[in-house]
C-alpha cells in the first residue's frame, strides 16, 4: 500500500479522497492556487503546496508543478479526482514517467476514449451499440448524404471534444453547411483539431451511465446504472440509482455492454460508460466513458455497498477484488444533489461571494460531500459546485422524501443557490415518475422562484433593525462591525 | 422603525418583550423566543418560525421553511441593482456590463467598428464557462473599458455602444 | 397516516424522530422542561409545549401534562423515544385510555416483559433458553440451596427491576444472607417490592442483542444483532453488527428464538431482545425485553437498510410489512460509539458545562445523531449522551478504521468527553479481535489520558496570548467579553 | 511572555510574523497560516498543525490530532482545582465536596453522629445516577451543609467530618 498520496485536486472532492486515504492510513499531501489558501481541502491535508496563481493554468492544470510537488514530499502516487487533469491522457504519462503511481487508468486507455471518432469506431468493433451516425467523412456532400441516411434531426460534433463544445443540431438539410462550419471553427478553437463527425440527434432521451471498475489482473465489473437525465445546461444536477427506467433485463444489456467497452480498451480502475437510452423504444447507445472517478460516484456507493475511491487506491495498488460480477448487487435507492452557486431564474449563471451562512442538512441517510464553509469564498476561477448533497433509503419515493428534507435544511447565504430550483424539479410530477429526460428543464420546465412570505420580510426587518444596535446583533455582516458575532479574526498578525 | 424590501414597507414596533409588525395594512405580533448565531426563533401571531438571517451591505438574506430569499433594503434607492443588471440586455442601453465575475478572454471589436445585433464584442471566461457578450442592436463600438486578461467585476462596464438609427 | 405527532422525549432521541416524521409528511409537536427551553429538539419541532421544572418528575415523566399537551394540540400519536416512560405500561395504558395512538407495543406485552420473574417463566414456557435459576423461592435456605445446585458464582436480582439496582455477585455460600439482605433492600426502595431472582452469574459474556420488529397482522420479524459487550458501568458505549462472535448457525438460532420470545408476549412494533451469550460454549440465555426503540438502533439501520423509526410509525398506523424474513440480510458493517459527557479518568462521572465547540465528523459513511451545538448547556439533570456517532463499511475493519477517523475529527469543548476513551479502546487487539466482554472495561483495560504533547501547550499559549488582546481573538470563551466573536446574542431582548 | 500551564511553562515571543515558542530547553518556530473561529492553522517547525482552542476562565480546550486536552493557566495557583477534588478522599481531608453537580436526595446522618469509614452519610441524584457520599474514615459529623432536595454545584461542600483518633 501507499505510504503518501498527492491529491492533484480541490475542494469536495480534494477532501473526500483525503478521507479515503486517512481511513486507510495513507499521508497527504494537497496542492493549491493562492486563491485558496485558506481552503479546508489544505487544511485536512497533512502536508500542502502550494502551486501558483488562482487561474487554473498556473496551478492545478499546471503538470511540472505538480509532478514536483509530489517530489518535493516524497508521495508515491497521485490521485487526480475529477476535471483538471483527471482525463488527461499526457499527465498520467508523465506521473508514470516519474516513477509515481497514477490512480486511474492507463494513459493508453484515457487516450484511446478521449477521441470521440477513434473511441465510437473501437466500440463498434467491440460490439457495442453507437448512435447510428458516420466518422471519417470530411466533404460537406458525404455529410449531408449520411445525413439524409441517418435522418434529420443530426448532430455534428467535434471528433476530439467534450464538454458540449464544437456541437451543433442541425435540423435541415439547408442548415448543414453553417452548421457544420461553424461546429468545425469550435472545434479548432477549443482542441486544435478541427475534425468533426455526425450522428443521430435523439432530442428526449434518458442519460442514463454505468459505473465499471476493473483490477489490474483483468477482473472488470460494473457497478449498475446512473440515471443523470436532469440536466440545465448540459451539465447535471440531480442524479440516482437505480434509474426508474431501467427494467432488469436491460439493466443487465447495458452491464454487459458496459464491461465489453471497458475491456476493449483494457481498462482498469473506476470508470464510467454513459448512454443515451431513447425511453419509447428503450434502445440503448454509447455516447462516451469518462475515465476518472465521477461527480455522482456516492450514489452508487450508498446502493452498491462499496467504497469506490477506496477502491480506487487499493487497485492502483496492485490489490485484486475479493468479488466478482455475482455477488454485486443493489439496494435501496440513493440520489444526488448538486448544490451549485448559481441563480436558476437567470440562465443558472454563477454566483460568487462570501459565505455568510452554510449550514449542511444532517440525519440518518443523508451525506453531504462539500468544500466550503462559513466564511470562504466562492470565486468564479472555480466550478461552482458547493457541496454534493446525497440521500439513500429504502425505496424511491423515501429517498424522494428524504432529498426534500434535506434540501429544506441546507441554509447557504452570501451568494445564490439551486437549492429551491432542485426542491421544486423534486416536487414535479415528471420528476415523480421518472420521465425527465435531457433536455427537460429547457423544454418543460419554465421555474419562477416565489414572492417573499410575510415570515420573510418580518425576518429581515428584525435582523435589520437588530444589526444597527450594537447591544442585540444578531445576523451575519459582511461588513466590518468589530460587534459582529461573525467576525473572523483576520486581523490576528496585527 | 419603518423598513423597505424590495418596494415592500414593513414598520416594527417594539412593545418591551415583544414586536408589532405592519405591513400591507395586515399586523402581526411577534415574540422573539431565541437569537443566536443568525438564527431566530420566533413566534409569529403564535406559530413557530425558524428564521435564518444574514446581512451584506444593503442585502437581507433571509431563509424561511428551507427558502432563501435576498431582499435589499431600499432606502430611497430601491431596485438599484436590478435596474442595473437588466441594462445589459435593456433595449435602450448602451453600456455591456459583465453579468459575473471572469476574466476577459477576447476582445473581438475596437472602438468605431459598426456591429450588428447579436455579434459577440468580448468573450469572458468564468466557471469553467465561456460567456459572450453580444451587441443588444445593431451599433458603433463607442468605447472599449476592459483589456484581455483582466479580472472584471460583476456589473462593471466593459463596452459601450452607440445604437445605429435604421 | 397521522396528522401530527407528539414526542414525549428530548435531545438526540427526540429530533430522530421528527426527521422520520417530516419525512412522512407528519407535523410534529416537541414537549420540553424549562431546562430544554432553548433545545434544538424544541427548535426542530413545529410546534412545542411547556411541561415544568427541571425535574423529570415534573417534565418528561409526567403523564397527565404529556397527555394535556397531545390533546391541546391536537396530536393523534405519541412517540415515547426510549427512556423516560417509553417502558412504562400505565403510560402506554393512558395514551390509549385518551384515544391517541402509543407508537410501539401494547401496554400488555411491556407490563409481561417488565417483571423479570415473570417474563423469565413465560420465556420458559416459550422454549427460549434462559440463565440457570430459580424465581419463586423465598427463604434463604431455598437460596442456597439453588445456589448450590447452580453452581457459584451466582447473581441475585430484584424481580421488577432494572438498570442494575437490587443486583448482587455472591462468590460464595457464606456471602449469600448479606448480599441477599442487600439487594432485597435496595429493591424495595427502589421499585417497592422486594422479591429477588437467583441465577448464574457469567462473569466474562458478550451482550448480544436481537432487534425484533412485529406489524400488527402477526408479522414478526428480526432484524439480526447486535453486538453491545463495550459496556462501563454497566452502561453500552460501543455497539455494532454483525457480532464478530456469531456464527451463521448460531446467529439463526438465536433470532429464532427472538422471535419466539417476543411472540410470547403477543409483541408489536420494535422490540429488543437482550441474550448474554458465553464464549466459550456459543450457550445463549434470554436476559431482557427491552419494549421500545433501542440507543443503538441505527447500526441496525445501517446494515439491513431499513428506517426502523420510519417503520415504528407505519406499523403503529396499521401499516403491514411489505416483506418477511427471508427478504431481509446483513450487508456490511457498522459501528456505533456514544459519545457522553463524562470523565473516563473520573469513575466515568458526568461533566457538565456549557459547550464551547461542538464540531461533528462527517463524510462518507458516517452519521451523527446528536441534539447538541455549541452554545448548549449541559445539565445534570439529564443523560450525559451528546451525541452517537454511528460508521459503516464493508467489513469490520474498514468500520472500525473509519470510526477512528470520525471520532479523531469530533471536537467538543467546555465538557469532559470519553472520545479518546473510546479511541484506545478501538485501537486494542482485544477490541480488534472481537474478544471484549461486558466486564473488560472494568477488568482489563486500564486507561490513563496522555499527557499534552508540545502542540498542545503551544496552542494553549497562542490561544492565552491572542485573547487578552481585543484586536487578535481567536478562540472560545464563556466570560462576558463583548468583544467576542462566539459570544450568542443573549442580550437581544435587553 | 511567558505563561504556565499544569505546571509547564512556555515562552512565547512574537518577532513580526512568526512567534518562537520555548519550553522544556527546546525551541520551535511557530507560523500562523489563519486563525478563525477557535481554529489554528499551524507551521510548526514547518509541519502543519490544525489547533481547535477554546478558554474558559483559567481554563483552556486544546484538540490536536483528534485528541482534546483541558490545561489550566496557573498564574500562582497552580493545580488549584486538583488539589480540591481530591479533597473528598484524602486523608486529611474533612471537607466532603459534591463530585459533579446533582440534587440532594436523602441526608442519612445528624450532626454529631458518630459515624464510620465507608458508611454512607448523603446521596445525590446526578444524570439518572445515585452518587453515595460516605465517610472516608471513623469520624463525627461536625457540620451539614446541604439539603434534602438542593441543588448542589460540583465541589460544593456537603457535610464536614471531624476524623476520630483512635
Amino acid at each position: 500500500m501507499f505510504r503518501k498520496i498527492l491529491i492533484a485536486n480541490r475542494g469536495e472532492i480534494a477532501i473526500r479522497i483525503m478521507r479515503a486515504c486517512k481511513e486507510l492510513g495513507i499521508q497527504t499531501v494537497a496542492v493549491y492556487s493562492e486563491a485558496d489558501k485558506n481552503s479546508l481541502h489544505v487544511q485536512f491535508a497533512d502536508e500542502s503546496i502550494l502551486l501558483g496563481a488562482a487561474a487554473p493554468k498556473e496551478s492545478y492544470l499546471n503538470i511540472d508543478k505538480i509532478i514536483d510537488a509530489a517530489k518535493q514530499t516524497n508521495a508515491d502516487a497521485i490521485h487526480p479526482g475529477y476535471g483538471f487533469l483527471s482525463e488527461n491522457a499526457s499527465f498520467a504519462a508523465a506521473v508514470d514517467s516519474a516513477k509515481l503511481t497514477f490512480i486511474g487508468p492507463s494513459a493508453d486507455s484515457i487516450r484511446a476514449m478521449g477521441d470521440k471518432a477513434e473511441s465510437k469506431i473501437s466500440m463498434k468493433k467491440a460490439g457495442v451499440p453507437t448512435v447510428p451516425g458516420v466518422e471519417g467523412i470530411e466533404s460537406e456532400k458525404d455529410f449531408k448524404k449520411a445525413a439524409k441516411e441517418i435522418g434529420y434531426p443530426v448532430l455534428v460534433k467535434a471528433a476530439a471534444g467534450g464538454g458540449g463544445k464544437g456541437m451543433r443540431v442541425v435540423n435541415t438539410e439547408s442548415e448543414m453547411i453553417e452548421s457544420l462550419e461553424a461546429a468545425r471553427s469550435e472545434a479548432l478553437n477549443a482542441f486544435g483539431d478541427d475534425r468533426v463527425l455526425i450522428e443521430k440527434y435523439l432530442p428526449n432521451a434518458h442519460h442514463i451511465e454505468f459505473q465499471v471498475f476493473g483490477d489490474k489482473n483483468g477482473n472488470l465489473v460494473h457497478l449498475f446504472e446512473r440515471e443523470c437525465s436532469a440536466q440545465r445546461r448540459h451539465q447535471k444536477i440531480i442524479e440516482e440509482t437505480p434509474s426508474p427506467l431501467l427494467t432488469s433485463k436491460l439493466r443487465k444489456e447495458m452491464g454487459e455492454a458496459a464491461v465489453a467497452a471497458a475491456k476493449a480498451v483494457g481498462y482498469f480502475n473506476a470508470g464510467t460508460v454513459e448512454f443515451i437510452v431513447d425511453p419509447d423504444t428503450l434502445k440503448f447507445y454509447f455516447l462516451e466513458m469518462n475515465t476518472r472517478l465521477q461527480v455522482e460516484h456516492p450514489i452508487t456507493e450508498f446502493v452498491v455497498g462499496l467504497d469506490l475511491v477506496q477502491w480506487q487506491i487499493r487497485i492502483a495498488a496492485g490489490e485484486k477484488f475479493p468479488f466478482t460480477q455475482k455477488d454485486l448487487f443493489q439496494r435501496g435507492h440513493a440520489i444526488e444533489c448538486r448544490v451549485y452557486a448559481e441563480d436558476p431564474a437567470g440562465g443558472f449563471l454563477p454566483s460568487t461571494g462570501r459565505l455568510l451562512q452554510f449550514i449542511e442538512p444532517r440525519g440518518p441517510g443523508i451525506r453531504v460531500d462539500s468544500g466550503f464553509a462559513a466564511g470562504n469564498e466562492v470565486t468564479h476561477f472555480y466550478d461552482p459546485l458547493l457541496a454534493k448533497l446525497i440521500v439513500d433509503g429504502e425505496n424511491r419515493e423515501v429517498a424522494i422524501q428524504r432529498m426534500k428534507a434535506a434540501l429544506s435544511e441546507f441554509v447557504v447565504h452570501g451568494v445564490t443557490t439551486n437549492i429551491d430550483f432542485m426542491q421544486s424539479v423534486l416536487a414535479h410530477p415528471d420528476f415523480q415518475n421518472g420521465e425527465v429526460t435531457t433536455r427537460w428543464v429547457e423544454t418543460n420546465f419554465n421555474w419562477k422562484p416565489s414572492e417573499p412570505t410575510l415570515e420573510i420580510l418580518i425576518a429581515a426587518a428584525l435582523a435589520d433593525q437588530t444589526i444597527t444596535n450594537p447591544k442585540s446583533k444578531i445576523s451575519n455582516s459582511n461588513e466590518p462591525d468589530p460587534y459582529s458575532p461573525w467576525k473572523a479574526a483576520s486581523g490576528f498578525r496585527n | 422603525m419603518k423598513t423597505t424590501f424590495d418596494q415592500r414597507a414593513i414598520d416594527l414596533t417594539s412593545n418591551g418583550k415583544n414586536y408589532k409588525a405592519v405591513l400591507d395594512d395586515q399586523t402581526v405580533d411577534i415574540e422573539i423566543v431565541h437569537a443566536e448565531n443568525g438564527k431566530l426563533d420566533l413566534l409569529i401571531d403564535g406559530n413557530h418560525v425558524i428564521a435564518y438571517v444574514s446581512s451584506d451591505g444593503a442585502k437581507r438574506w433571509v431563509t424561511v421553511n428551507g427558502r432563501t430569499f435576498v431582499l435589499t433594503k431600499s432606502s430611497g434607492t430601491a431596485s438599484d441593482s436590478k435596474n442595473r443588471r437588466s441594462s445589459a440586455g435593456g433595449e435602450h442601453a448602451s453600456e455591456l456590463a459583465a453579468p459575473m465575475p471572469g476574466q476577459v478572454r477576447s476582445v473581438n471589436v475596437s472602438e468605431g467598428d459598426a456591429v450588428s445585433k447579436g455579434q459577440t464584442l468580448l468573450v469572458l471566461e468564468a466557471m469553467k464557462m465561456e460567456i459572450r457578450i453580444q451587441a443588444p442592436f445593431d451599433s458603433t463600438v463607442k468605447s472599449i473599458t476592459a483589456k484581455v486578461g483582466q479580472t472584471v467585476e460583476r456589473e462593471q462596464i466593459l463596452i459601450v455602444v452607440d445604437k445605429l438609427e435604421s
